[in-house]
Formats: C-alpha cells, sequence, structure tokens
C-alpha cells in the first residue's frame, strides 16, 4: 500500500511545479480529508480505526490528482467526504466497496459542480510569477470544435512534446505523462501491478481511436493525442488497476481493460463529456462481478469450461 | 534448457540446509514404542495382540480390515506392555499398541526372503499389503491398491516422485543419495507389476547430487532421470503428473484415468524390502530439523518412535518451540507435545521458534489475486473461502472447491494472512457432511 | 438502417430505462437478488415489451384513432399488458417452477411495471414507425436487462463483503444502484435522444 | 360513447378467449390450502421441521404425511391456524427453547492450544477436536450465534455463548451446528439447568474448569427427585424440577444457574421480571 503512495509522488511534484501552491493545498486538503473521514466513520461504527494501512490517503491522493489545480477548498473536502464515506466505508471498509472511491467522488462532483470541475488554468512554472489564467483542455477544446465546426480546431494549443512534460491545461495529476509513468514503472518493478489492464487499456484506446483518426484525420485526433491528453495514464495505471474494484483472473484483466479503453474513446469522440476515463472505468467496475463470474481460469483437469455456467 | 514444470505454484525458501548435507543415522532404540493402529486412509488395523503377550520383529500386531486397509507390525522385538488410546499424531487419542523392547531386535522368524523372478504379480502385491507398505510422501495410502488398478485402466507411464518440495525436509533427499540400489531396485520391481512402458523418476533441480547419481545408475536402463523445476507444490501427484507428462488428471478422478501411477522414492524402497527381503514396513528416513532443534539430523527411525525420544537424539531443544510440526510447514501437522509417536506418513520432525510463527493478524481481502495466480489447479481461493465462510455452499461447491488439493500456496502468499485453506477445508468437510446428512 | 442502430443504442445506454429514465425501479431492486434471477425476469419483461408494443401499437393506430377515442389509450394499454403478463406467468409456471418461485411476487407485477407502460406510451408519443417502435421495445428491454444483471451481479458480490448491519440490504443496494446510474451518465449526451 | 364501449370490450374479449385458452393449455394444479398454509407459516425456513423451508413443510401438511406441531417457531398459535385450514383437530405442544449447558468462557476454562484460525466452533473442533481442554465446553467462536435467524443468541466477551430464554423460539438451529452438543432443548417453564456438558470424573474436570460439574451427587441428595446423575455428569429431571432450586447454593462449583433469577456472568441478557410459573 506505501508503495502506490510513493509511485504517486513524482506526479504530485510535476502538479506542484506547473499549478504552484494551489495545487499543494488541494493535495493536501484531499489527502487529510479522506484520512479524517475513514477516522470518522470507522468511529462511529465502533470498528478499529486503520488510516494506518494508508489505503485513505492513496485514495485523497488520487482524488486530488483528478481536481482542477484551482478547486476551491469546500469542493476538494466534500469530494472526500464522498468518496470514504459513500465510495469506501458504507460498504464496510477496505476491499468491500465495487467503485473506486476517487473515480465515484469525481464524477459525483464533474456532475454535481460541473462550472467548478471545468475550470483549467495555464500552467505557470513556479518562478515565473504567472498566475493562473483559465483555459480550456486540450480535449475541450477539440470537443467544442467539433460541435461548432464539425473539424478540428486550427490552431491545437501546444504540442505533443509539451503534453508529454506536462506543459499543458489539465486536473493535477492528468497533465505529466512522464512523471506518471515513472510511478508505474516503479509499481511494476515492485509487482504490485500486472501489465494486463494497462496494457489493454492503452492498447484498447490507441487502435480505436487510430482507426477514427484514419476514417477521418480532418475530424478526429491522431492516437498520440488522445494517449497524452486527459487522464488515459492516469487512469490506465493508477485507477482501472485498483485491484480492489478490478477482476481477478487474467482473463478478466484483459476483457476489462479493453473494456475501459473501449468506452473511453465512445464517450471523448461521441459523448457529452470530454474526458471519458472516469465514466468508463466506473462502467467496467460495474461490471466486474459479471466478469469475474464469466472469466473463471479452467479448472485443473476440468472436462469443460465449468466457467462459463 | 528449460525445465519442465506445472502452472501456478510458488517459491518459498527451501531451508533444506539445516539437514542436507547430514548423513543418514540410525535412530536408537526408545524406552517404549507406541504403534498406533491407524496410520494410513482407509480403515484402521484391529489389534491382534494381548498385553503381555511376547513379540518379534517384524511380527503383525494389528491385523488389516478391508481391502483399503493394511496391516501394523512390531517395530522390534519386545514385551506389549498395553493397548488402548493414546495421544496421535491427528489430534484425538486413537488406539495404539505399546511396546516395551527387550533390546535383542530379533526378526520373527516367519519372515523369509524371496526371489522375485519366481513370483507372479499377484504374489508381489499380496507380499507387499502384507507388509503394510504405505505411500511414503506423507498420504499413506495403502501401496497394494495403487498397485491393482482395474484390468481396463492400463498404466502405460510409471512416475517416481523424488521431488520433495515441501521445505526443511531432506528424507528423500539423503535416501536417494544413500541406498539408491535399493530404490531402483523397487522401480524394477514395480515396472514389472505394472507393465508401464515408460518409466520415470521426477527430482527436483535443487539436488543436483541426486541427478548426476541416479543418471549414472541408470545409464543403460529404460529409467529416465528428469530434472525438474524447483517449485511448491512439484510433489503433489497431480502437478508432477502433469510436469512429467503434460496431461491433467480429471477433476474428480485419479492419475490411472489417464494411464499414469506415482509412488514415492521411498515406497519403492519399501517395496523391495518387502518383495525380495520379505520385510514389512516398520523403519523409515526422518528429518529433525528447525532452528529449535540442537542439531538437526536425518534419522532412520522405527515407526512408533516417541517424538520426545526423536528430540533427546537430536540434542535436545534451543528453546521452548512455538510449533512442533510432524512433516513440513506447508502441509504438515501441528502436534500439541512430544507425546504422540511417530507413523509410517511422518517424513519430518520440523521445531519452529515462536518468533519464526509471529501470527499477523488477519486483514480484509483486496482482491490483490496472488492467491490466484499461486493456486496449481487454477481456482479462486479468496472467492471459495469467502463462499466457505458464510456457509453459502452452493456456490463453494460451483467454484470447484472439491478439486481443493490442500497445498497452502494461497494461504502462504495472501499479505492480508487470511487462513484460505483452513477455510477451504472447512467448506469441503461441510459440502460432504450435507451430502453425507442428505 | 443507421436510425434504427441509433435508436436500439440509445434506448440500451444512452436513455437506459432504469438508469437514465428511473422506470421500472420495483422490479430492479425486488428480483436483482441473484443473476439467473435478474436474467429470467430480464427475458420475461422482454417478451412482454415487445409483443405489448407491437399490439397496443396496432390498437392505437388501428382501433383508438379510427374511432376517436385516444383517451382510452391507458385503460387499453393496460388491458393488453395485463393479459400477456398472465400469459408469461402461466408459460413461466409451467417451464420453471423454480424461476416461477424465485421471481415470485415480481411476475404478475410486469403488469403494473411503470417500464412497459412507459415504453408503449413513449413509443406514441414519439411517433415512430412500427418497425423504430419495435426496435425501440426491444432496446429498451434489453437495457432493462442489461441494467438489471450488472446491479444483480453487484448485489452477489456484496454479499461477500463485510456490509455494516446497519446497511444491510436495500439500504446498500440503493446506494449501490445510485452509483450505478452515475456511471451510466457517462453516456449522456452521446446521441440526441 | 358506442365505439369506445365496443373497442374495449372487443380487445377484453379477444384477450379473454386466448387466455382461457392458454390457461388449459399450462394447467399446473396447485392445492390451494398449500398456499394457505404457507402464509400462515412464520417464513424463517429454519428447516426445524426436517424441511427445506416452509414451501416443502406446507405440501406435506396438505399430503397429510406429517402433524401439525412441527414448526417450533410458529408455536401455538400457527398449530391452531394449521388446523383450521387443514380442517383436522390440533394438539398443542409444550414450548422448548435452547439451552447452552456450559459457564466456562475462557476465563474460567482451560485452553489446550492457542487457536489461530477461522472465528467459526466447527473450523476449530477439527483441530485436534477444539481448543478448550474440556471436550464438551463451549468452544465460543459463534457458530450458534450467527446461525440464530432470530438473534436470541450473545457472545460474552470471555467467549461464552448465552441464549435469550424471551427470544429463543426454539427451532434447533444452533442444536444443529455447535460441534460439542452443548447445546440442549429443554421446556420453557424450568428455568434452573446443570451449566456443565463434560462426563470426565470429578478430578480431571477439575483441573481444567473451575465452574465444572464434578459428579459429586450433592445436588441429587438435596433434591433426589430433581436431579439424575449419568456416568459424573449431573442432570435436571425437567419434568419434577419445581424443588430443583435448593440445589443451587449446595452445589461445591456453583455449576448450577436458575435463568429466572440471572443469565451466567458476562452476559447481557435480564431474567424476565414476571416469575414464570412451573410445570405443573
Amino acid at each position: 500500500m506505501h508503495a502506490v503512495f510513493y509511485s504517486l509522488l513524482p506526479a504530485c511534484g510535476v502538479a506542484v511545479y506547473f499549478f504552484g501552491p494551489s495545487a499543494l493545498t488541494v493535495l493536501l486538503i484531499a489527502t487529510l480529508g479522506c484520512l479524517a473521514t475513514e477516522a470518522v466513520c470507522q468511529r462511529l461504527m465502533g470498528q478499529p480505526v486503520t488510516i494506518v494501512d494508508g489505503s485513505a490517503a492513496i485514495t485523497g491522493v488520487l482524488l486530488a490528482l483528478n481536481l482542477p489545480p484551482t478547486s476551491p477548498w469546500w469542493l476538494t473536502l466534500l469530494g472526500s467526504v464522498i468518496a470514504i464515506a459513500i465510495g469506501k466505508q458504507v460498504y464496510g471498509g477496505l476491499g468491500s466497496n465495487p467503485f473506486n472511491p476517487a473515480l465515484v467522488a469525481r464524477v459525483v462532483l464533474l456532475i454535481s459542480f460541473p462550472v467548478q470541475m471545468t475550470t483549467w488554468s495555464v500552467p505557470a512554472p513556479l518562478g515565473t510569477g504567472l498566475d493562473l489564467v483559465t483555459t480550456a483542455t486540450p480535449l475541450g477544446e477539440w470537443k467544442n470544435a467539433v460541435m461548432l465546426t464539425g473539424k478540428m480546431p486550427v490552431d491545437m494549443q501546444g504540442s505533443m512534446s509539451e503534453y508529454f512534460f506536462g506543459n499543458m491545461a489539465g486536473s493535477i495529476g492528468e497533465i505529466s505523462a512522464l512523471a506518471l509513468l515513472l510511478g508505474a514503472a516503479y509499481l511494476f518493478y515492485k509487482r504490485i501491478l500486472t501489465w494486463h489492464i494497462p496494457v489493454a487499456f492503452i492498447g484498447t484506446v490507441v487502435l480505436l481511436s487510430g482507426l477514427f483518426w484514419l476514417v477521418n484525420p480532418g475530424k478526429y485526433p491522431d492516437p498520440v493525442f488522445h494517449l497524452l491528453t486527459g487522464g488515459l495514464i492516469l487512469g490506465a495505471f493508477f485507477m482501472a488497476t485498483d485491484m480492489v474494484t478490478s477482476p481477478v483472473s487474467v482473463k478478466g484483466m484483459l476483457l476489462f481493460g479493453t473494456g475501459c479503453g473501449l468506452l473511453t474513446v465512445l464517450i471523448r469522440l461521441f459523448g457529452g463529456y470530454p474526458e471519458g476515463v472516469s465514466f468508463a472505468i466506473l462502467l467496467m467496475n460495474a461490471a466486474t462481478p459479471l466478469i469475474d463470474r464469466y472469466t473463471r481460469p479452467k479448472t485443473f483437469g476440468a472436462l469443460s469450461q465449468r466457467g462459463t455456467q | 534448457m528449460k525445465l519442465k514444470t506445472f502452472t501456478g505454484g510458488i517459491h518459498p525458501p527451501d531451508n533444506k540446509q539445516w539437514s542436507s548435507h547430514k548423513a543418514i543415522e540410525n535412530c536408537p532404540l526408545p524406552a517404549e514404542f507406541i504403534v498406533p493402529l491407524a496410520q494410513h486412509i482407509g480403515a484402521p488395523s484391529v489389534a491382534c495382540v494381548e498385553v503381555g503377550q511376547h513379540v518379534a520383529k517384524g511380527q503383525e500386531i494389528g491385523s488389516a480390515k478391508g481391502f483399503v486397509s493394511v496391516p501394523v507390525h512390531a517395530p522390534t522385538s519386545g514385551e506389549i506392555v498395553a493397548v488402548e488410546s493414546r495421544p496421535h499424531p491427528w489430534g484425538t487419542a486413537l488406539p495404539a499398541v505399546v511396546i516395551k523392547p527387550d533390546g535383542e531386535d530379533r526378526w520373527s522368524a516367519e519372515l523369509q526372503p524371496a526371489d522375485p523372478s519366481d513370483l507372479s504379480v499377484d504374489d508381489m502385491v499380496e507380499k507387499v499389503r502384507q507388509a503394510g507398505v504405505v505411500g511414503m510422501g506423507g498420504a499413506a495410502f495403502p501401496a497394494h491398491v495403487k498397485m491393482s488398478p482395474p484390468p481396463e485402466k492400463k498404466i502405460r507411464t510409471l512416475i517416481f516422485n523424488g521431488v520433495e518440495c515441501e521445505p526443511y525436509l531432506t528424507a528423500d533427499h539423503r535416501m536417494m543419495l544413500e541406498e539408491p540400489e535399493r530404490i531402483l531396485r523397487g522401480v524394477a520391481l514395480l515396472q514389472y507389476v505394472f507393465g508401464a512402458e515408460r518409466v520415470v523418476i521426477g527430482v527436483e533441480a535443487n539436488k543436483p547430487d541426486v541427478i548426476d547419481l541416479l543418471e549414472k545408475e541408470c545409464a543403460g536402463t529404460p529409467v529416465e532421470i528428469m530434472a525438474l523445476q524447483v517449485k511448491y507444490p512439484q510433489g503433489a501427484e497431480k502437478q508432477l503428473i502433469a510436469a512429467v507428462t503434460g496431461g491433467e488428471v480429471p477433476s474428480g478422478g485419479l492419475p490411472m484415468d489417464i494411464g499414469v501411477a506415482v509412488h514415492n522414492v521411498a515406497t519403492a524402497a519399501a517395496v523391495t524390502d518387502a518383495v525380495i527381503h520379505g520385510r514389512p514396513l516398520i523403519e523409515r528416513i526422518c528429518t529433525v530439523t528447525g532452528p529449535a532443534i540442537r542439531e538437526p539430523k536425518n534419522l532412520r527411525i522405527r515407526i512408533g518412535t516417541p517424538l520426545s525420544h526423536l528430540v533427546d537424539v537430536c540434542g535436545g531443544l534451543v528453546e521452548e518451540p512455538g510449533k512442533i510440526i510432524l512433516g513440513g510447514p506447508m502441509m504438515g501437522f501441528t502436534q500439541l507435545g512430544f507425546d504422540v509417536p511417530s507413523t509410517r506418513g511422518t517424513s519430518g520432525l520440523l521445531l519452529l521458534r515462536s518468533e519464526d510463527v509471529a501470527a499477523q493478524p488477519e486483514g480484509p481481502c483486496i482482491r490483490c489475486a496472488r492467491c490466484v495466480q499461486a493456486c496449481p489447479i487454477h481456482l479462486l481461493p479468496a472467492t471459495i473461502a469467502a463462499y466457505a465462510r458464510r456457509d453459502l455452499l452452493a456456490e463453494t461447491e460451483e467454484y470447484c472447491a472439491m478439486d481443493c488439493i490442500e497445498c497452502g500456496s494461497c494461504s502462504y502468499v495472501c499479505p492480508a494472512a487470511i487462513p484460505l485453506v483452513q477455510a477451504i477445508r472447512y467448506g469441503k468437510a461441510a459440502i460432504l457432511a450435507k451430502k453425507r446428512n442428505s | 438502417m443507421a436510425e434504427l442502430l441509433l435508436i436500439l443504442v440509445s434506448a440500451i445506454f444512452v436513455n437506459n430505462f432504469v438508469l437514465a429514465r428511473f422506470l421500472g425501479i420495483c422490479p430492479f431492486l425486488g428480483v436483482s437478488k441473484k443473476v439467473e434471477t435478474a436474467l429470467g425476469m430480464g427475458m420475461a419483461v422482454t417478451f412482454v415489451m415487445t409483443v405489448a408494443t407491437v399490439v397496443t401499437w396496432f390498437v392505437q393506430y388501428f382501433v383508438l384513432i379510427p374511432f376517436g377515442i385516444e383517451y382510452l389509450q391507458t385503460i387499453a394499454f393496460i388491458l393488453v399488458i395485463a393479459s400477456l403478463v398472465q400469459l408469461v406467468e402461466m408459460v413461466i409456471q409451467k417451464v420453471s417452477p423454480v424461476l416461477y418461485q424465485s421471481l415470485g411476487i415480481f411476475l404478475p407485477l410486469i403488469t403494473t411495471n411503470c417500464a412497459v407502460l412507459g415504453l408503449a406510451v413513449l413509443n406514441i408519443q414519439k411517433d415512430y414507425t412500427f418497425l423504430e417502435g419495435v426496435v425501440f421495445a426491444i432496446g429498451a428491454a434489453l437495457g432493462f436487462t442489461l441494467a438489471l444483471v450488472l446491479f444483480a451481479g453487484l448485489r452477489e458480490r456484496l454479499e461477500l463483503s463485510a456490509v455494516p448491519q446497519s446497511f444491510r440490504g436495500t439500504a446498500i443496494a440503493l446506494v449501490t444502484a445510485g452509483l450505478l446510474s452515475l456511471a451510466f451518465m457517462g453516456f449522456a449526451g452521446m446521441v440526441k435522444g | 360513447m358506442l365505439a369506445s364501449i365496443l373497442s374495449l370490450g372487443g380487445i377484453g374479449l379477444f384477450a379473454a378467449v386466448t387466455l382461457g385458452f392458454a390457461a388449459k393449455k399450462f394447467a399446473v394444479e396447485v392445492d390451494p390450502r398449500e398456499m394457505a398454509a404457507l402464509e400462515v407459516l412464520p417464513g424463517a425456513n429454519c428447516g426445524a421441521c426436517g424441511f427445506p423451508g416452509c414451501a416443502g413443510y406446507a405440501k406435506a401438511l396438505v399430503a397429510g404425511t406429517i402433524d401439525l406441531n412441527q414448526c417450533p417457531p410458529g408455536g401455538a398459535d400457527v398449530v391452531t391456524k394449521l388446523a383450521h385450514i387443514l380442517g383436522v383437530e390440533a394438539s398443542a405442544t409444550a414450548r422448548q427453547i435452547a439451552v447452552v449447558l456450559c459457564q466456562g468462557d475462557n476465563r474460567k476454562a482451560q485452553l489446550k492450544y492457542r487457536y489461530l484460525g477461522l472465528e467459526d466452533c466447527t473450523a476449530a473442533q477439527r483441530i485436534a477436536d477444539g481448543p478448550k481442554t474440556c471436550p464438551g465446553g463451549c468452544l465460543g467462536l459463534g457458530s450458534c450465534q450467527r446461525i440464530c435467524p432470530f438473534d436470541a443468541i450473545e457472545m460474552t466477551a470471555d467467549g461464552l455463548a448465552v441464549i435469550s430464554r424471551e427470544n429463543c423460539t426454539g427451532c434447533r438451529k444452533c442444536v444443529a451446528v455447535c460441534p460439542r452438543d452443548v447445546i440442549h432443548m429443554t421446556p420453557y417453564e424450568s428455568g434452573v439447568h446443570v451449566l456443565c456438558n463434560s462426563h470426565d470424573k470429578g478430578a480431571v474436570v477439575r483441573k481444567y474448569c473451575q465452574v465444572g460439574c464434578i459428579g459429586c451427587n450433592i445436588c441429587k441428595k438435596t433434591v433426589p427427585d430433581s436431579y439424575k446423575i449419568e456416568n459424573f455428569l449431573a442432570e435436571v429431571i425437567y419434568e419434577q424440577d419445581t424443588e430443583a432450586g435448593e440445589a443451587i447454593a449446595k452445589c461445591p462449583t456453583k455449576c448450577i444457574m436458575d435463568f429466572n433469577v440471572g443469565y451466567p456472568d458476562g452476559s447481557s441478557y435480564l431474567p424476565a421480571v414476571a416469575d414464570k410459573p412451573h410445570a405443573a
């Protein structure tokens, strides 16, 4: 559990570098909020308080990484209460929740407070003294352009390399692909993550968006754009791979990842919301019990595939 | 050259360094032998001696009851002191014959050696049954039953289990190193009984000395020596068959259903003694090891030697043991004390210190699926255990709890220290009980 | 053809009858304890919805409108649906008593199931042609079944989690249903519903 | 106006005809009495009547293969209702409740080994006959408490099962699940019980339990017709237990208890205020 916490630190570092103190406050409020909520809930239910295991802290950081850098303190606090109380403790604490708590909070906030949740800001690296100017995320920009003109926006904001290092608008954790990949590599090294879900997830997104891109390059962005913008890498490596809410068998994980990828592209290209990763993962979390039921590994010496009854 | 193995399984530290270099020593006779009448799978034997009667070494003191049962023999010559219930390794008090050795250790006169060439297959199976030979790997299943498969089930491949994948234990290792000819004659006898075309001795790659020796001994004979990847539970019957032949024993079926038979190397040696020398199974190699014993040893013990005697022979205890286990740490039986006798299935006595068994409190299952990857039978241990603990027996059975071989891999890898194997065993027992009642 | 596909997809995902339009909530909560029962209920509702749409479409355009008695629409539709449910109930009791036992009261309750009546009325309001109406019905029914089976899978999983005493049963089911419809909000706006 | 009547009437008629035809084709005869019986039964599906749930019992009742008083949770009023439905004369049975015949919690009784594993008596019993030295004592791991459908059993802090006399409906599920058979069915009226289930000799019992019955016969001497001793274990004769209370004070290990006075220590249950009349 603590290893996952450390693997998120690079992303937080980049966020604080680009968005300055406001990102730091969001991170602190979210993490402390989650820890406090878990302690209160467990005390109320008369269970031993287990915030030391760090699962609430991880949910807090993940939630913060999903929020815009300028989100007000009450929004973050409300998000952490929802994540822990409704997302996890109501189901009985660690291991019992069917949905990823951080994503539950993000989607609740996105739908309840659309304005605050979509005020993005231009990254102002520390030392340049720029205050944060509000702007749209690359995905948001693309969706508005398609809505209005039916075509790609003419002057796309920033180039691919900038996206890679994080110099683009987006929620705190989404911006730098490099920092996230660094954290994920650490988790692979510690063998906490298996490759199945991220590879299936990202693979499906790249393939499908590539297909659409080939069919109509004027309208649909290329796969690399999809990869580096929005919450794909954060979602694929840290959100979708949350063990509690993802399938147990290898076939199940691959199916889960593919499903997430499919839904992400569908929502991004045709849906109402610019960012589809959160919804895709939540939907696949809902399908996990069924996936587990029908992708059981074949029992040793079983005559037929008894798993699919 | 990639070594063969099965899918799933775990890599626990093998801890064999305590005793793997120690030659086999004969264990001196204890003051008193307690020979349990129930030592094998199947109906326990019935005492056929009275208190005060004088018996010779190897004389039958408990006769078999039914086909799946074997007789029990006196480990030495001496006087029957009692025939009563005594503490038994299975945890409860069970009937046993208590013998006070007279020190002469005189073989019984009726036992005569025989020349295998003029014995028919049935004679051999009968001699093996009379000698009380059982599977020495720990399961203690009567060997003569395995040696008489129904005629339509032809055994094409005969596998000898020299894997010994259980950590700490080195009994088979030392026996293969020091008494290979006794084993190989048994192998030849069993090949004759089964008429198997292919004979394979499976040995894990962590015993290179044994592999070289056996390859030298078996050069020119049809016996194949196969080095297998070091992985637990390689020694489990179904897993060994999958590793050697690639075939899977059908769920709920037996190895003979796919034309295979598996015997422990020590069982082969016991068959030699029974058929050629006419001697019953009254002794076996047992590794006394673990951090809590002063001098770990590989002892040739007589069946029925109390554990307290084994501890004294190995120089006594370093400290009060946290756990006393008969067999290995993965599938062994935890004992309440040392006043328990050894039996035919006792492949080792493991004494762990208190800090070795620091119990971690059980945490919630976060579905990390490590147990799913570890399970050699490709089950979902966490799901089965969860259903079993809530007495949802229909789902427990639906998720194939009955196929579980209780090897302990899932409990070993579970980061939340959930007693998965105990929960599954509880589920299996509940399912069987429900079947019996309905 | 693309038009029909759009209706189908929008009925299953975008405007899911249970999770987006919030119709048919009582069987959604009542019959979702086991996946098999949920599937059984889904099939029964699919049959009733499809046939009901066909019949109500004819009743609307060949009986109510010619005679100018559109005001009787609700009564007529309920009459048709009720008799269809009666038929389904008999068939299921004969074919699979186990399913009949597990569905229990919820089988006859399909008659008053707002999803079924809602579908029939929506068909008329949207002026769907006969074919569009049937496709819409199949889409709605599949959407209902999808939501029901997903929810049954989740509830079966909750059987194994340590839900606190005060939340066990319907309480946790309602929370989970809320989160499930939250997830389905992702499809919002995907197709002009 | 006429059009609406005719059209609706027409649809109704058409539906009626098809349903009539279908009803014959898919006819499945169900005895209405079975439905009525099912309504009356408590529906706890506890299996005390020996049938897999109330539906099975209702079917057997209508078939007449079982008498009416086999449903303990239903008690007397269900018996009378069933008699009314089936038109049969009913023989009411005396109310029976379950009692845990043991006081040896983890402080009073000795443990054979430190048990680490499933919080379940049946699971613990499979390992060397359970962690408690006493062969018949309550293991206190809560199997009975979890299975009781009427929430009538609680576990004291020191691991002893105690059954509330008021909540227990006598469905016998705890008796079936207890691996040590320490829960016995006793008449509701009798509150006095010998709380021990060990047939070991007195000297052996003293070694592993402070409140065990040592078979000293004092209770039998004090109230001869209320107690009987069977190989070193005293037992109340419930038919004549009116004076059984006198022996409580005399028992050397305080093993006999009157549940109308108080429950074993550590229990949160309180005895019913009104003193229950003893069986005549």
